[in-house]
């Protein structure tokens, strides 16, 4: 006889058949699918004809746009993810909840939202729009509009990535590293840093990600000026609206190649540095 | 790990140090047009040409920027700062708009430029699908059973409202009609109305690319375009019997204008849309050119139907805007009761 | 340079955890706080080391105000309880850690601080092992690390906090008579926190029994056996080989399951 | 004498230093970013007072839209919630191939920008797209519907609950599980009285986060939806078109209600966690 037994832990074969197979179709058809599209929407017409239109000058300007705007809103938010998380993990205070909330806020607001704040703000009817005006301070449909917005919807990615690992690993190592007669950076770079250093760079990864690819902040604030203050993602939806849909869904596929580029580089650091990983996870 | 903090500080104060270099605009060169959706190919075809003249003209280089999106959100973002030289809308109550809540113009502005400061024309027109198969020839045929019109919101699209005065238009002169049957003829049509989209170019997307519908209410020149470039032979322009003279007006923002230097500039490119060559191009764009010779030269183009006007029918934007389009006006009205 | 405690109180949130403990032991001294836990030693031990502050009282050692002295600059060798070895350095790394983190001007050369970690390593037994990862190592090796790491940066005052709980009975009866030697050897005043009155009585010069945020009693431990002044310290000497209880999780706020969120 | 700790009362000294630079850059930070430009918001509605807030926020259009959001977010999160659970399942405790790829699929949503979605699900549902026509021939619309915008909330909501109750299932060890066997109790009923009730607190985060995602997604559900007033026309878009016709006090007033409410869902749910902890 072959037959063989399960373990208790086990499902038996017809649940793990279905299972799979719902989870695959799910991915694969809420997930994958939209992803092939893109692709298949930009290559319609021939690779040539998508390659020429992202060479176009306003193509162009808006990667480079989106990359200068990451390139602003990642240091800093990074640099804020670290501290906000120092704070609230390796300390006890009052309102730690309401603080860990307004940290997590951006997260759920609606990102017209946001945009909408800083038009109420910065906007010539809003709060300080005369006086910047005056100064010839230009701050929405502008790049500091545009970096302030999208600063704002990528707030709390390094944090909350950061602040769990951190509470995870609790205090020991630092006040160890204090006995040891080192000084705050010290401890922070020797010790705390290299243990947070996966979650600091998925975290960097995640908010990288969206930095690039926000749209509904960005969209509110950025004034649609074509080779100017389009970001890529306001730019592929000019050029949607314009029909030009090999164009949009060529600049599209480049901010898809991001994405997958990004589950790729944190598949990639959770396989390879596993065991390092679990290590810095838990004791 | 610190090596790549501090690398990614580096590169981000380098991107810092280059952007004051980017957007600064010399002083007088560059113009900033902010148009609405349909109006990029039209502008792109101006502006080199333009371009080319001044330079002839006054030895100087002007860069044109085009900023295009619905027409009401357009005007919202120069008032909010977006700092145009130079506004071409879709209708005179957008720029009204910003005379009224930022005065970057005086309220008269339209007696400034000939034809009520409308350079090109356009009217409203019916896009049907290959062969009509719904047999939509006249505005009565968009309220038949199983009809779908397509038109944008007219709360934040130019075409829209006028694709709505255009209906209204035609249902009050009808035999026995009036502000009454006009009313209900207008709630008839946006109860076939299945999406409403917040510019014309959504709408012409989901009718033309997404095959929605069975007939849209579109601009004249994106009825063209979208018969020339998105699918010859998959549509066809339909003229109804009457329509409305769509006028997008155009106009130099004062105050901004003054600010950068470019107010000579910003003046010779407006009075250079009124000009022949210029026409040429606006007529090639399927937009009506105001020169009545090169109207007639392309009158092939432009088959003639009865068009009401703005003012004549509704007594002028300033009227219109707030009986249909206002809050509580009679397209809320219509909306309320209808669904 | 002896070492005097002065009626310590210190609050945490909810609960008092020392209700004004004062004792005093001399330089050089090894000095065992036995108790059940809850009763405080641990955070004695921390406000010594400069980890955790009293809400009143004093410390004096080494003729200083001692609670006025920053941790980093106490030269207190502290031994956590779990070792809270750095798990991203090699043993030698972790060891030579409090040398190399000095200011440049006071920094032993590079050899210097080699030679110190392979003093050390002699010193705890463990040559060889330098480049080895904590996670190599078994729970009576990576005491040793602790303590050697502790012991790199010269201490003025060497701080132990339950250092055999995790151990078993053999390693910790073996590492117990070391310590003592060590201790010994080198005349570093000594606290060590415990629960367990053998090893307390084993190692200590002198005990202070501890319940409920004070001392109960003070002194040698032939004195402590011999004539229990409470009744606590009488019952609790009594219940030998009692099963050890785990000690408290660190206070662990709402954030736990944060990470997940991504 | 180095500098005593005594000078400052109000807090009691820590021995891990930074305290107060990193809480001062964290405040300071926040308040530049997030809370002086929503302060702003909070000031503008206003204008008319609080009975013109009230009309605004009870109009039957502002009234729909809100209900349409808070609505299709939360049933996507429940869809999110089931489907979530199931493919977490299988991806932690089942081996087989391609498992990996599916798994780091499901970041999808986290990376692909939200405009980027938008497009590419209305082109996949619509009437000529690769899934949009086999389900026009059932009957099925989903592009320019109230579908669309559920299926496009279910999309960027998965990773939540999938992310979120992932390292739970990882670390639940299957002693217990083994345990239930042993004490005699069939697989389905381990599966509903330890696993599931082990899973409880991280279904419930990742749920409660996917919807409060949901409710103020706007990239991805304004391509899909029709944005018919009173029909499929969100929140967020209402917002959006009350700035275009120059409301400001009307914008804000949604705007308002949406911050209220996703804070308080934020607040409930970190608080909640803090209870979970302490359990």
């Amino acid at each position: 006889m072959t037959t063989r037994t399960r373990r208790a832990a086990e499902d038996p074969v017809a649940m793990r058949l279905i299972c799979i197979a719902i989870t695959a179709a799910f991915i694969i058809v809420l997930l994958l699918l939209p992803l092939i599209t893109v692709f298949a929407q930009a290559l319609a017409k021939g690779l040539g004809l998508a390659l020429s239109r992202i060479e176009t000058h306003d193509a162009w300007t808006s990667i480079r746009l989106t990359l200068i705007v990451a390139a602003i809103s990642l240091p800093l938010n990074t640099l804020f993810g670290i501290c906000a998380a120092w704070a609230i993990a390796k300390h006890t205070f009052r309102g730690k909840v309401l603080l860990t909330s307004l940290i997590d806020l951006p997260f759920s607001v609606s990102p017209v939202v946001a945009g909408l704040a800083y038009v109420l703000i910065f906007g010539m009817q809003g709060w300080l729009g005369p006086a910047l005006r005056l100064w010839n301070i230009k701050i929405i449909f502008a790049l500091p509009g545009i970096v302030l917005a999208t600063l704002f919807v990528t707030v709390p990615f390094v944090a909350r990535e950061l602040v769990p690992l951190m509470i995870d690993q609790g205090r020991d190592e630092e006040e160890a590293a204090v006995s040891l007669g080192a000084g705050g950076l010290q401890t922070f770079f020797r010790v705390t840093l290299p243990n947070i250093k996966w979650g600091l760079l998925y975290g960097v990864l995640l908010c990288n990600a969206r930095a690039m690819g926000e749209f509904g902040a960005v969209t509110v604030v950025s004034g649609h000026i074509r080779g100017l203050t389009n970001t890529m993602p306001v730019q592929v939806e000019a050029l949607y609206n314009d029909y030009e849909f090999v164009g949009a869904f060529a600049l599209a596929s480049l901010l898809a190649l991001l994405a997958l580029f990004t589950l790729a580089l944190k598949s990639l650091l959770e396989w390879r540095y596993a065991g390092e990983i679990a290590a810095t996870h838990r004791h | 790990m610190a090596r790549m903090t501090v690398a990614a500080i580096v590169v981000a104060a380098l991107a810092a140090a280059t952007i004051p270099a980017a957007p600064a605009r010399a002083a007088g060169r560059t113009l900033l047009n902010v148009s609405y959706d349909p109006t990029r190919e039209l502008y792109q075809a101006l502006n080199p040409l333009f371009a080319k003249e001044w330079k002839q003209e006054t030895g100087g280089t002007v860069d044109i920027e085009m900023s295009h999106s619905g027409s009401g959100s357009q005007a919202r973002a120069v008032i909010d700062g977006l700092d145009a030289d130079v506004v071409t809308l879709a209708l005179a109550s957008d720029i009204d708009a910003i005379a009224q809540k930022a005065h970057l113009l005086p309220p008269d502005w339209q007696k400034r430029l000939p034809d009520d400061s409308t350079p090109y024309t356009s009217t409203i027109v019916f896009l049907v699908r290959q062969g009509n198969p719904k047999k939509i020839t006249d505005w009565p045929d968009l309220i038949k059973p199983g009809v779908q019109v397509i038109t944008p919101n007219p709360k934040t699209s130019g075409a829209a409202r006028w694709a709505f005065l255009a209906a209204w238009a035609w249902a009050a002169h009808r035999p026995g009609g009036n502000a009454q049957t006009a009313k209900a003829y207008v709630a008839a049509l946006y109860k076939h109305v299945p999406i409403l989209t917040t510019g014309a170019r959504g709408s012409t997307t989901a009718f033309v690319e997404r095959g929605i519908g069975d007939v849209l209410l579109s601009w004249e020149n994106e009825a063209d375009l979208a018969q020339a470039q998105l699918g010859p032979g998959r549509f066809a322009i339909v003229y109804p019997s009457s329509s409305i003279l769509a006028e997008p007006p155009v106009a130099l923002l004062d105050k901004n204008v003054d600010r950068h230097g470019t107010r000579k500039v910003a003046e010779a490119y407006l009075k250079f849309l009124y000009s022949k060559p210029a026409q040429e191009i606006e007529a090639r764009n399927h937009y009506r050119p105001r020169d009545p010779q090169v109207l007639s030269e392309y009158s092939r183009e432009f088959p003639p139907l009865k068009l009401y006007t703005i003012e004549a029918e509704f007594g002028g934007w300033a009227k219109a805007q707030a009986k249909y389009f206002g809050d509580g006006g009679i397209f809320d009205q219509i909306y309320t009761h209808g669904r | 340079m002896s070492l005097i405690v002065e009626s310590l109180v210190k609050h945490f949130t909810t609960y008092p955890a020392l209700k004004g403990v004062s004792f005093t032991a001399p330089q050089g001294a090894f000095v065992a706080l036995l108790g059940p836990s809850g009763s405080g030693k641990t955070t004695l031990l921390r406000i010594l080391g400069g980890l955790e502050f009293p809400d009143a009282g004093a410390v004096r050692f080494a003729d200083l105000n001692w609670l006025a002295v920053p941790a980093r600059s106490r030269r207190a060798g502290f031994v956590f309880q779990h070792y809270a070895l750095f798990r991203h350095m090699s043993v030698a790394k972790n060891i030579a850690f409090g040398l190399s983190v000095r200011p440049k001007a006071e920094r032993p050369s590079r050899r210097e601080i080699a030679r110190r970690v392979e003093e050390l390593l002699s010193l705890v037994q463990l040559e060889g092992m330098q480049d080895r990862y904590p996670s190599q190592l078994s729970g009576g090796q990576r005491q040793r690390v602790a303590l050697a790491r502790a012991l790199a940066i010269e201490p003025r005052m060497l701080l132990l906090d339950e250092p055999f709980g995790a151990l078993d009975a053999k390693v910790r009866k073996e590492l117990r008579g070391w310590l003592r030697n060590l201790q010994a050897r080198t005349g570093i005043t000594t606290v060590l926190v415990t629960h367990d009155q053998e090893e307390a009585f084993a190692v200590a010069d002198l005990v202070a029994v501890m319940n409920d945020g004070m001392i109960e009693q003070y002194g040698t431990p032939q004195d402590v056996r011999r004539a229990p002044r409470t009744r606590f310290v009488a019952e609790f000497l009594e219940t030998k080989g009692r099963p050890r209880s785990s000690p408290p999780l660190e206070d662990r706020t709402g954030f736990h399951s944060w990470r997940d969120l991504n | 004498m180095p500098v005593t700790r005594q000078a400052d009362r109000r807090r009691k000294p820590d021995a891990l230093p930074g305290f107060r630079l990193t809480l001062g850059v964290t405040l300071f930070y926040l308040c530049i970013i997030t809370l002086i430009p929503l302060a702003a918001l909070l000031i503008q509605p206003w204008s008319n007072g609080f009975h013109g807030f009230i009309t605004i926020l009870t109009s039957p259009r502002v009234l729909a839209a809100l209900k349409l959001s808070f609505g299709s977010a939360a049933i996507a999160a429940l869809v999110n919630m089931v489907f979530g659970l199931l493919v977490a399942w299988t991806l932690t405790r089942y081996r087989f191939p391609f498992r990996r790829v599916l798994d780091a699929l499901i970041d999808l949503p986290f990376a692909l920008p939200t405009a980027v979605a938008g497009i590419a699900l209305s082109a996949l549902y619509a009437q000529n797209g690769w899934l949009g026509a086999p389900l026009e021939r059932i009957g099925i619309k989903v592009a320019y519907t109230p579908l669309g915008i559920l299926v496009a909330l279910v999309f960027i909501g998965l990773p939540f609950v999938v992310r979120t109750i992932e390292p739970i299932l990882a670390d639940m060890s299957l002693e217990a599980e083994e345990a239930a066997a042993t004490l005699g109790a069939t697989r389905l009923q381990t599966l509903a009285r330890i696993v599931l009730p082990t899973l409880a607190p991280a279904l419930m985060t990742g749920t409660t986060l996917a919807f409060a995602r949901a409710v103020g997604e706007y990239g991805s559900v304004i391509f899909i939806a029709g944005n018919l007033p009173r029909v499929s026309e969100i929140a967020p878009l209402l917002i959006v078109i009350r700035l275009e016709e120059f409301d400001y006090p009307g914008a804000a007033a949604i705007g308002v209600i949406m911050l209220i409410a996703s804070f308080a869902i934020l607040l409930a749910l970190n608080l909640l966690q803090r209870r979970l902890a302490r359990r």
